[in-house]
């Protein structure tokens, strides 16, 4: 049998098989070695969750932990990418985004059109997301929306280690600005993955299951629930095609489209809160573009508009489930014109 | 300022609350009892409760993600903070913040924060709001070393110098945050250093001395209520545990917290002095362990018993009005 | 004839009597008076547009300038917001939101969830929005959608200068986080306003104009395309229904939905980019709530996914107008299913 | 270092296409050919000159929102910035970015920039790939006294001392920040003090002085390329127009400008010094002045003759591969 590693261990080694064959790729952010000036070890911590681990031993100061300044370290990253290296800059959690966004959606993501298509920023921002980890409001959010929204960023929300890999690689290889979204939850479940380095191109979403009575879009660890449900409703009669989108930016509109003409039904999941989110923008993608094809609403499931809370028996409510998603399939498939 | 025995029987309790609380948690953590990051202030209980025994119910404070002491030394309750570790529906907020968001506003207490350097553009706040409703109070922002480096921290510290703000920077230099040296990422001998740069008194003074920080705060405190403007105070002291429980701390060196707790422990100091100076009896001291140890052991107690919240709950409290 | 002025004096009037009424509302900014520590006048400025000029010379030091440290003093009027005051604060563009997100995202809207209900923060972020003075990639965004998408925050976008005063009034008294976006180019309007203080309620959206064949919904300045584009169509012999959202969050669902049961056609206009934005949220609504009533593919003009150019040739382009708000009215009424 | 006959009628030059770039678009937008927001650097030509002679291709610099002296001295072309302000799709970046936006990484013009304190960041990661990728090269960011306020600023000089990156931060210092005085504005007597805070040298200059800066850079960039960290430099600057074209600047004392023009003009003084010293004659200096104005009288002529941006341009260079 083909190896079987986790998705922690996939984005760790797409991290060492680049820094192994391009020199100018460069790791850095805040304890992404750890123990830097310490009197203990050094590539102590590898993030908090260990994540990068191991990379310091292999290629010393070109993994540099960073202080607690995340607009100067970000935006050193920026820099950095429009003068000759190739940076893989950790934000720790999306919801520090708030402390240095500017340099991502003023500069990065602007500098080539505003320089007139002379400049190249080929960056790459990984950050964790997500609710699960009774984190509480300021460490679970999503946020990929409002990196979606802005143009001259790609946004990548990778859902199974082979993907992971494959798109970090291709991340770290794009020439464009690239925002790599890690689910905490998501890095210890384990699939095949490819020793070798390889590539997954942007825009191409992964059907995960073909099915023809009702389309269900996930991405990142909303597509397990989504393949929970399909395979739950199998058994009920409903067929599903549950599509991946892998990249919300570029998005395959294409593989959405033909689904949703073929299904007919349309289930967006999203762990994002509700308001201009991807389930909306999937959803008025549908609406716009296959509407013809439509027999029932489309549904969405999301979280709730609420900030993420902290009790256990909350966040656990807070989450889309499986159940949640079938019983929304369910209403669709139930649905009479 | 001098302290009565009242005052210092108080900031023994107060110290001691908040060690036995953090011993406490480590081991429920450890027991699988506590969900979510938790981050223990063991070790530096003298900074919080040198500062906030200046404060009164006026005054404001803003926290970190390492905020059970601050909480403590404000007055927040302990069952009430003890069940909202616990992630209980009589929690201080109800079991929606949990141990990085705590906050009572009703005691000046502004939140723990899980963004670090997000409180000191708050703390600026809370002083202008001061300053400009005349209550005389002053508010206090505890950073780390870390967040000292976060540029939300250095524009506040010039924000309170240009506007004057009855506000004080608490910088807590543990040496660390989370696994990185204070020396590696801070360019400065000391982060008092600085204050000068933004026209500010700054102070750096031994954090594991109660009596120390309790002296330089109460100047700080007598400035700003004065209308002499902000002033930085750095305390430097180390953390008992890792950045947050699960963490194995291998950055630090070997025996380097056992050495600490067995040479210059802020508890252990503070009874030799007080007792020695014979303005506290061992006998004092030791009933008010007991009797903090029983509030706690009750906290835990009646935070294990008390209900979750329920499904209902989940929708609430995210506006006034919507 | 009753009063005449313009939006933007329509703001400064709200400010001036809120001011007036209650002693803890505050004003501050960059150069919001101007002037502050230079030998030449005070109340110099009023922002670089000229709007708060004048409250400092009718309210003394409740008008504050501030250093370029956005994060300081937004995250300063937040901290007063939960210490008594009721600040307005002004983040000088929209744009600028990268260098202080956090006091807003994870800060203001968030206390109240994460303090169990007991935290009141009253504070206005009043901002500037929108392309159309050739002021390029980082001084011309919309951004509305990404405040939109947080919970615990409020976002008005006014059209008029009507609305602009009584929803600015409004959110003065509101106990919650609000941000108020203005747009540069509506400054100058000029429309009907009572001179006493009025409120106009959260959530209300405004049927700018009632019709039977198409719904246009629109929000700040694209709502006078969207009544232009309505007027040319009436001549046709389209008769829309242009529905004004005044506020995005808040969202008025009932209004849209009931003018999409009524007219079976859904048109959105936003300005803002187009992916996860206000468009896509109304659309995707429309397709969840009124399905049965579509009957033509909901359309939505918005802003290409390109930063925005300097040239006014391309900004011109860049921007939706009413042709092209009209020409997917039409596209509407001429699908055949 | 010093400075040769073929130095001074450089910087000379330098010094007078930026004033008369600026003197020019003064006109241009008074008569409405201008669209946007314009602010010129008319006044402060011997920083950007002082600091940039000592750079060459190998190095950076980040620029700001009065960013086209930083262009013109660190060498972009005449025509194509005209051409950009005008909007035209000859423009250095094809009518895209603008007056605020005028970049050619080819010369290592990293792009004026519209966020006030965008720069710095940006320079720190220029001065990484510098040490990374061994070039030699160095970094310089130019920051105005209102920049000099911004965290990301701040974050900036901690970063850049910690890794000792060879990065210089220039601090124009005009007195300004739109309408509201650096006095009032920033907690410091001079931005150079600072520096101490963030452990490396800081250092106030007459920034009418081209000599002065100069030299002070010297030592700044030398001190970088051998590897021994950062520098700050505050340059007291004024600024001849107001914060963008069309401010009627009440907030200026009255005279204010055209006292300083009358003494302390960075332009006048140069013609002063070099003339009187016997480095250069004047007639070497007239006759520089009339190739520069010539020189922008073709570059304005070309600008708005030259092609508008087409619709097919909207939507290019978004991505390099979408
Ligand atoms: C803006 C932001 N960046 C990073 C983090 C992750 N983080 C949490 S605590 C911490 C270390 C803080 O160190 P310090 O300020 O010294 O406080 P200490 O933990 O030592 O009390 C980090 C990096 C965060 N919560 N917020
Ligand atoms: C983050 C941010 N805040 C505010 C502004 C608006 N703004 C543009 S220039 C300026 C003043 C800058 O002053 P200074 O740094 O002293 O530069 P100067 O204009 O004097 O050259 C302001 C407030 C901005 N562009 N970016
Ligand atoms: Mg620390
Ligand atoms: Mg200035």
């Amino acid at each position: 049998m083909s190896r079987q590693i986790s998705l922690q261990q996939a984005v760790n080694e797409a991290l060492a098989q680049e820094m192994e064959r391009d020199k100018t790729v460069i790791v850095m952010g805040e304890d992404v070695a750890g123990g830097s000036g310490t009197q203990g070890e050094m590539d102590a911590w590898g993030g908090p969750l260990g994540i990068t681990k191991g990379l310091w031993s292999k290629f010393g100061d070109r993994v540099m932990d960073t202080p607690i300044s995340e607009s100067a370290f970000v935006g050193a990253a920026v820099g950095a990418a429009v003068s000759g290296l190739r940076p893989v800059v950790e934000l720790m959690f999306v919801d520090f985004m708030g402390v240095c966004f500017d340099q991502i959606l003023n500069q990065a993501a602007k500098f080539r059109y505003m320089f007139g298509g002379k400049a190249v920023t080929p960056l790459v921002v990984r950050t964790m997301y997500g609710a699960g980890l009774r984190a509480a409001a300021q460490h679970s959010q999503c946020l990929y929306p409002m990196f979606t929204h802005v143009p001259g960023l790609k946004c990548v929300v990778p859902s199974t280690p082979y993907d992971a890999k494959g798109l970090l690689i291709q991340a770290i290889r794009d020439n464009d600005p690239v925002i790599f979204f890690e689910h905490k939850l998501l890095y210890s479940i384990r699939g095949e993955v490819p020793e070798e380095p390889y590539t997954i191109p942007f825009g191409e979403a992964n059907f995960v299951r073909e099915g023809s009575d009702a389309t269900i879009v996930a991405l990142g660890r909303m597509v397990h629930l989504a393949s929970d449900a399909a395979q739950a409703l199998a058994q009920e009669g409903i067929d599903c095609e549950v599509i991946d989108l892998r990249t919300t930016s570029p998005l395959d509109e294409d593989s959405v489209l033909e689904s949703v003409e073929k299904t007919g039904r349309l289930v967006v999941v999203d762990e994002a809160s509700p308001r201009c989110n991807i389930a909306t923008d999937i959803a008025a993608l549908a609406g716009q573009k296959a509407f013809a094809s439509l027999k029932a609403p489309m549904a969405m499931v999301t979280a709730p508009h609420t900030p993420v809370p902290f009790s256990d028996v909350l966040e656990d409510q807070y989450i889309p489930d499986a159940k949640r998603v079938a019983a929304a399939v369910r209403d669709t498939m139930r649905y009479k014109a | 300022m001098q302290l009565s025995r009242a005052d210092l029987l108080k900031a023994y309790r107060t110290m001691k609350m908040i060690r036995e609380f953090e011993e406490r948690l480590h081991i429920e953590f450890a027991a699988g009892e506590v969900p979510g990051f938790v981050h223990l202030y063991a070790g530096e209980e003298a900074v919080a409760t040198g500062v906030c025994m200046h404060l009164d119910d006026r005054d404001k404070i803003t926290s970190t993600h390492r905020g059970h002491g601050h909480c403590l030394a404000k007055g927040c309750d302990v069952d009430g903070m003890m069940a909202e570790i616990f992630g209980k529906t009589n929690g201080l907020c109800a079991g929606k913040g949990g141990s990085m968001h705590i906050a009572d506003l009703s005691k000046g207490m502004l939140g723990a924060n899980g963004i670090v350097g997000g409180g000191p553009p708050l703390a600026c706040g809370a002083a202008l709001a001061a300053k400009k409703l005349g209550t005389g109070g002053v508010a206090v922002s505890f950073v780390g070393d870390g967040g000292a480096n976060q540029g939300t921290t250095l524009e506040s510290l010039n924000l309170a110098a240009i506007w004057s703000l009855p506000c004080i920077f608490v910088i807590e230099n543990n040496g660390y945050a989370e696994s990185t040296s204070c020396k590696y990422a801070g360019a400065c001998h000391d982060f008092a250093d600085r204050a000068s740069g933004f026209n500010m008194p700054g102070v750096t003074v031994d954090g594991h001395d109660f009596f120390a920080v309790h002296e330089v705060t109460g100047e700080a405190v007598r400035r700003a209520r004065m209308g002499n403007g902000p002033t930085l105070i750095e305390c430097k002291v180390n953390r008992y545990y890792g950045h947050f429980e699960g963490d194995a701390q291998t950055y630090r060196a070997r025996d380097e917290v056992k050495t600490i707790r067995e040479t210059r422990d802020c508890i252990a100091n503070f009874e030799k002095k007080a007792t020695s100076s014979g303005m506290l009896a061992a006998s004092e001291l030791q009933e008010t362990s007991r009797e903090v140890l029983a509030q706690i052991d009750d906290a835990v107690a009646k935070a294990k018993a008390a209900a979750r919240p329920g499904a209902a709950d989940l929708l609430t409290h995210v506006y006034v009005s919507y």
